[in-house]
């Protein structure tokens, strides 16, 4: 018998950070995450860890960027117009080099826009929407069980490599509701060097957790170290899912929610006899470039799907690199692309 | 036979400052550093240096430290203590970082009743970025933002951050000082440490000491007559004294 | 074993007809069963307003997409719903429609019409909040795929705790809902 | 009671504070610029000097130190 | 005789502002900007126009979102960590189809950083760092001049296409002093309808400035305009300079402070006798991707030369789409690429 | 032979609001149509909608309106008033947006003295997120964010934003008002008028008035009961009248 | 003094406002849902009312008119 | 017209010695003899901490890159100044040395040395405060592109006017330097 209960994908999320060590949340409320703050006002405080609703979401990852100076597993969720009001903090975040975990259900902008799916914010959170020359680890499940599973490994890509990390979803992954085993992942946490963090100073010198660096060439010897840790995240974090893809005269490119709408679309096509794959990233950053470059040419087409109007498809297009013709479908604004106009879409590009 | 009665602290660096001469920083610094001293809690205290002209205050405090966002140290002060609610937590603020920007995380951690101290130096200027106008700017103050002067119909009247913080019952110990003369600087200091002991004691509630402190450069003053700008004007808008608990 | 198939349905209906719990007890009587099922409830400032929806899918192969926009099964108790949802019923889809609430022509052909008087039939069994259950019942008979004591068996995991007291009465309902069409 | 100050001059901004928190004006102004072009205090009427502290509880540079007899 | 003076970037930016029109300023000090803001504090009150000093860089985006609203033109300043606290803002402005102008004078990052110069919110400024599918046009000038001289375009720019347009410097441009002529381009405002505008509501039904849009596809159909508003920018507004580029072997592609270092390196090339040209964005966002492409292949190479770590090169990668190899070369975290170094990377490229 | 002696006022649309059964944003919408018609500002006055349950408001007030970002309708109402002096300014602002996002920016439009007017519906919930705490949450008050009842000690008393304004010079008339029977409902209404009517007469400085609203739904109320509930309850944290002006 | 009122009752919610609020108790809440499927409020003793617009004063959906002879 | 040129300086000293007005005045005087020039001064937090420094390149084509990392000369009235820029000087460069505050040797033999006791000049005209302008008429001197007399035909546009009274001893300070060298 499997061990799965029925839970949103909010509540999931919650339950795996509780279960990978999550010792502090701090968050705002936003629709569609609210069951995160919600279920983690409950649970917390039954673990003895804290929850903090805070005044705000420049608060809420300040409060992070505290908790995480300490050495806490600590983390935020929000979504999209509160994403981008915590850029300020995820670059000092990046900056500082604190491990974090921030979870963004994206709904539909831009402005106020509505509340329901979207992935528009793909830019955002693959490009820094904060200043400065950082990346952070973007992880995208596309179901319940993924997204959970996605919180292990949140909390240690943040600890091993001493940065915040995003975990991506949208209103259907936060709403939905889904068989799950919360646990299936779970592991203690990866055991990292925390003697930078702050507190209990004894038999050493203070430590100073910051972003500011002041002097000739300092700041430039610091992104270079941190250009020098993303390189080593490039190269050994990538992850994505390919299915049917050796065979394929198009390759249908989709992450989260659109790939699981690309992949009944792709398997009517199969129906039809069209050959057709998909390649689903995981890792949003790193995207997974080589593997799409490994599978360009050889008179191969890309067609890349999203909630928005083409954010992802630039990756794919610099990943392909003019080998292959690359198309993109989407549908953004809270309107979700269909089966049917996805299978349409890959039969003109296969005519 | 002569002993040392003074000299500068453990938990202070001996190192030159970045400041300006005359500037309040030094002695606000010292007083903090002489109080970790005096409690014996060097290593379970963490400061917040903020943005202003004490972003560097980690290079002369000799005590773990953290660097964050201009306005944000009351929030990520309450992350700290609240996993860390045995160490000694304070934030160490400017007017423009406490006052302006970070008007909703001061107020939020004194609403919520966080249990940290916040260190509010008021010079009623932006130091760091070159002598704007703060929202504690004296009626009348030129600053590089208000050039004929701050005018309260425009403007505003100087920001009054300890009575309005007063008003929320999560903060519990609120105290303005001043560091013109070495009376009001020992006033101050016993401020800051009653604060840190009440941290120390588990008392609950935010606490608070707000330090009218000079600054020469942007008053365009002697730092003399700084001082003694504080001593006649500055404490008519902001008078000393203790505010809760 | 039933072949391979995929059910996606749309439930429907006011704020206060327990539709969410519907949807939920159906995809706990399917999960518990075996099926692959997803949930997906209308959420947000929608719910406000007074109308209530969500999506089911279930079936023997894993759920791509949760999205419901052309159910397969309608499931409507109240009027609102009922002119919302109609048009969007795939051709040669069920309807299933509350007459008690909807009085309604159904202006299309393609497609089956199982009309009941469920909220009569809560009310006849004493309890009209259960007019749900009832739905839930008829559902489920109309359908091979899942059996209605199924779901009876289901209803202490997705019920409340203190409505613990109403797992009986629920029971009823579904059943009564399911022999209503036989 | 007699008392004795130092002043770290390298490191004094010549602010004058000192000079005018000393109850007994033990400290005047240098004449020679320090590295940092700054005029140092000066520790000048040595006999005057109390050890009351004072000049070293108002220097923002913390670099007087004081002692008594 | 020059009608020109010595001013440093941030006072003929103020000055071309005013003169092109500015009704309002509302903004929050931070170097190396400040004197935007304390020319703004001296000559609006002396126009009989509105100076606002924010409590916040948020304060200041939202005022300049209200006077927007109203058919203001309106303005805020600011350097990275305020440009990353406005994106939610500035998403609004979008989503609302407000016209304003955003200067931003980068600094180093990430987080706080330092003061100096850099170009590391190129991203940011052109994929949107705020949520949602939107884009801004963003202008770079390279000299005191041609950073005033864009005022007036920014302007005209926001109002013919109701959105914000971001004017982009950096430390040097900010804070070096040129001979300006601030009154060159000066004209009047363009005319446009503004009659979406609040106030003064007389024969007509209220007009509403809102970005929310609920119901079945109606945020779907908005975002529909704006994507077509920003095709007709891609079509219509692509701003470049191309110099030396026809007989080029190799181009370099660097926008303002960094094409001033790159002319001088391309300069020596040239002496050395190698075919090297220059070609200079000044619209980051629409990017002059067809004029980039339309160079690109026979041969050809491509350098970008950046202050960040490599930002806009992925531009100028999609542009070239393969057709030419193009490298890199760039400093970050206030650290300022020399000329020598520029000049190497050039003759390795053409070894 | 009868006259019509009541109805919907002139500058409200006749339309179904989104709002819940009992719902105090209907009455405080139709005070606000009512006060625009009587003194006959309907095309110089512009109002700003929230984010909240109100942020609809635009749908029902027939006026020039604008939506804004959560909390920075001060803010927003700082720049349409500089540059439309002549106008007349609203926010309309509930709990979550005023007191707790928007912290720093209704502090700030009161601070410099904005002369405008916010109409600040506190409702001790957030509304449209689906009932999460708010900063004016009653002690002991179950919301979704603290399941066990607000707890002073972990979360803070109800955060008294009349009173706190009230602190600052530039704030020149509040009042806290109830809309819970016809007797408080006009002095709601007297309150707004009072305010608006100050803005026309281009008397200087912020105003505000704090409407206490039932919110049934996340109370957990019906709406009798939740009026009930301020009448007895809330108006005890919150003590209705005017506290300055 | 006679009243009267009229209740757009198709807009009704229900929610008893108007019924305690009427010093006469005029309203009754009806038995059959309207469209949006709440039990709207009636009026039901027409004689009773004085027209004295306290339902129309607390009623948030504002859909209440008041007559006075 | 003198043959195409451009010329790279940096100066450097203490925050009070007018550091800032000496470069402000020599680009005053290269623009308004037609030459191209730009003009970065060090801004920020930087400035405090005493210590003052700025670059101003000019010539007859455009200033490509205005900042000034090996400079053609260096003026350094200061000796922090001194031994921090020194290196930097461009090989065949020039530095001009302010011997009143500098007493250091010159290990350098790529360079012309101009040596001057520049604030006791200033002294000696009983203007200490005008160093910095002895400093320019040295510089100008020690260059043909633009003569001292332009330096003070130009002082009346970069002096703020509550300093006007000053004009005629600034003047003295800038043409007493260039004679100090002639
Ligand atoms: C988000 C952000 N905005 C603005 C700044 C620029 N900034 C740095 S310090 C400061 C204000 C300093 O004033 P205050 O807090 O009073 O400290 P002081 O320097 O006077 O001690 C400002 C506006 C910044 N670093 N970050
Ligand atoms: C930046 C941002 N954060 C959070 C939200 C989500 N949100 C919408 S309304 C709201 C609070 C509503 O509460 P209140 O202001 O009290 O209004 P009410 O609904 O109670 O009338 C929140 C948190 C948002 N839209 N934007
Ligand atoms: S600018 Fe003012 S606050 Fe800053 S160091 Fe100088 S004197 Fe101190
Ligand atoms: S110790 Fe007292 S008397 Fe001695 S120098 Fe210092 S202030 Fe003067
Ligand atoms: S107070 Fe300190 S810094 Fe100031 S003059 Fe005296 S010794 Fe020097
Ligand atoms: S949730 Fe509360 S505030 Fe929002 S509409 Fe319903 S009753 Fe009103
Ligand atoms: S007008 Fe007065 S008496 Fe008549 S129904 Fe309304 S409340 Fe009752
Ligand atoms: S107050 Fe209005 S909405 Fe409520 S029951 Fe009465 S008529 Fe209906
Ligand atoms: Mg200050
Ligand atoms: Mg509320």
């Amino acid at each position: 018998m499997s061990e799965k209960v029925l839970m949103c994908g909010n509540e999931a999320v919650a339950e795996a950070a509780i279960q990978a060590g999550l010792d502090a949340f701090f968050g705002y409320p936003i629709t569609p995450q609210n069951e995160i703050p919600e279920y983690m006002s409950r649970r917390m405080p039954e673990e003895g860890r804290v929850f903090v609703q805070s005044e705000s979401e420049i608060a809420a990852i300040n409060m992070v960027y505290g908790a995480a100076a300490t050495g806490a597993r600590a983390m935020t969720s929000s979504s999209s117009p509160g994403i981008s009001l915590k850029q300020e903090g995820i670059s000092y975040l990046a900056g500082s080099q604190l491990p974090a975990v921030i979870v963004n259900m994206m709904r539909g902008g831009p402005g106020l826009g509505n509340i329901e799916p979207s992935q528009s914010d793909y830019f955002q959170a693959t490009r820094g929407g904060g200043h400065g020359d950082y990346y952070h680890i973007a992880l995208a499940g596309n179901s319940v069980q993924e997204m959970a599973d996605l919180m292990y490994d949140a909390f240690d890509l943040a600890d091993k490599y001493r940065g915040p990390v995003m975990v991506i979803g949208d209103g259907i992954l936060a709403q939905m509701i889904e068989p799950v085993d919360v646990f299936a992942k779970k592991r203690p946490p990866i055991q990292t060097d925390k003697s930078w963090a702050l507190g209990n100073l004894k038999d050493r010198s203070p430590n100073i957790v910051n972003s500011l660096f002041l002097g000739d060439n300092v700041l430039e010897n610091h992104n270079l170290r941190l250009q020098a840790k993303y390189q080593i995240i490039r190269d050994t974090e990538v992850r994505f899912e390919a299915t049917d893809t050796e065979d394929a005269d198009l390759i249908v490119v989709a992450y989260g929610i659109a790939s699981r709408i690309a992949s009944s679309a792709i398997r009517k096509a199969r129906k039809k006899g069209l050959k057709v794959g998909l390649f689903r990233p995981i890792t949003l950053w790193p995207f997974p470039a080589k593997p799409i470059a490994a599978l360009a040419g050889q008179g191969r087409k890309f067609l890349a799907v999203e909630l928005s109007y083409g954010q992802m498809v630039e990756d794919v297009r610099l990943a392909v690199n003019g080998a292959s013709p690359v198309d993109f479908y989407g549908r953004a604004g809270g309107s979700v692309p269909t089966v049917e106009a996805v299978l349409e879409k890959i039969e003109e590009n296969l005519k | 036979m002569s002993t040392l009665v003074y000299e500068k602290p453990e938990s202070l660096y001996d190192r030159k400052t970045h400041y300006c001469p005359g500037c309040g920083h030094g002695v606000a610094h010292r007083l903090i550093a002489e109080t970790i001293d005096e409690l014996d809690i060097r290593h379970k205290t963490i400061g917040i240096a903020p943005v202003g002209c004490s972003v560097l205050a980690y290079n002369y405090l000799n005590i773990d430290m953290v660097e964050v966002a201009h306005g944000r140290a009351p929030a990520v002060a309450t992350g700290m203590k609240r996993v860390k609610p045995d160490h000694i937590i304070f934030a160490y603020q400017g007017d423009g970082d406490l006052a302006s920007i970070g008007c909703a995380e001061i107020m939020h951690a004194a609403h919520r009743g966080e249990d940290i101290t916040v260190i509010f130096v008021n010079n009623a200027i932006y130091g760091m970025t070159g002598g704007q106008m703060a929202p504690t700017t004296m009626v009348g103050q030129i600053a590089s933002t208000c050039p004929n002067g701050r005018d309260p119909l425009k403007e505003g009247y100087p920001m009054q951050m300890a009575e309005i913080l007063s008003i929320m019952p999560g903060a519990t110990y609120i105290e303005r000082c001043a560091i013109t003369d070495p009376a009001n600087i020992r006033k101050t200091k016993k401020a800051i440490k009653h604060a840190f002991q009440r941290q120390l004691d588990g008392e609950n509630g935010f606490n608070m000491v707000e330090i009218l402190s000079p600054c020469p450069t942007y008053w365009r003053m002697s730092p003399v007559d700084a001082k003694k700008h504080i001593t006649e004007q500055m404490t008519k808008t902001f008078p000393l004294g203790k505010l809760k608990g | 074993m039933t072949n391979s198939f995929q059910e996606k349905i749309t439930i429907a209906g006011f704020g206060g007809q327990g539709i969410m719990l519907l949807g939920k007890l159906l995809a706990q009587t399917a999960m518990k069963n075996n099926l692959n099922v997803t949930y997906m409830p209308a959420y947000g400032a929608e719910v406000r307003g007074g109308t209530a929806n969500c999506m089911v899918c279930l079936g023997t192969d894993p759920i791509a997409n949760p999205m419901v926009i052309n159910p397969d099964t309608l499931i409507v108790l109240n009027k609102a719903s009922f002119s919302k949802f109609l048009p969007k019923l795939k051709s040669g889809g069920k309807i299933i429609v509350n007459t008690s609430k909807i009085d309604n022509a159904i202006d299309r052909d393609d497609i089956e019409v199982i009309a009941a008087p469920i909220d009569d039939i809560a009310i006849a069994l004493d309890s009209p909040k259960s007019a749900n259950m009832v739905a839930l019942g008829i559902f489920l008979q109309s359908h091979s795929f899942l059996s209605p004591q199924m779901a009876c068996d289901c209803l202490c995991d997705v019920l409340a705790k203190r409505y613990h007291s109403m797992l009986q009465v629920n029971a009823d309902a579904i059943l009564k809902g399911a022999q209503s069409i036989q | 009671m007699a008392g004795k100050i130092e002043i770290n001059t390298d490191r004094c901004k010549g602010c004058y504070l000192c000079i005018e928190a000393c109850p007994k004006n033990c400290i005047i102004i240098g004449q020679e610029t320090n590295a940092s072009g700054y005029f140092p205090a000066v520790f000048e009427y040595e006999d005057k000097c109390i050890g009351c502290s004072m000049c070293a509880m108002v220097c923002p540079e913390v670099i007087i130190k004081v002692y008594r007899d």
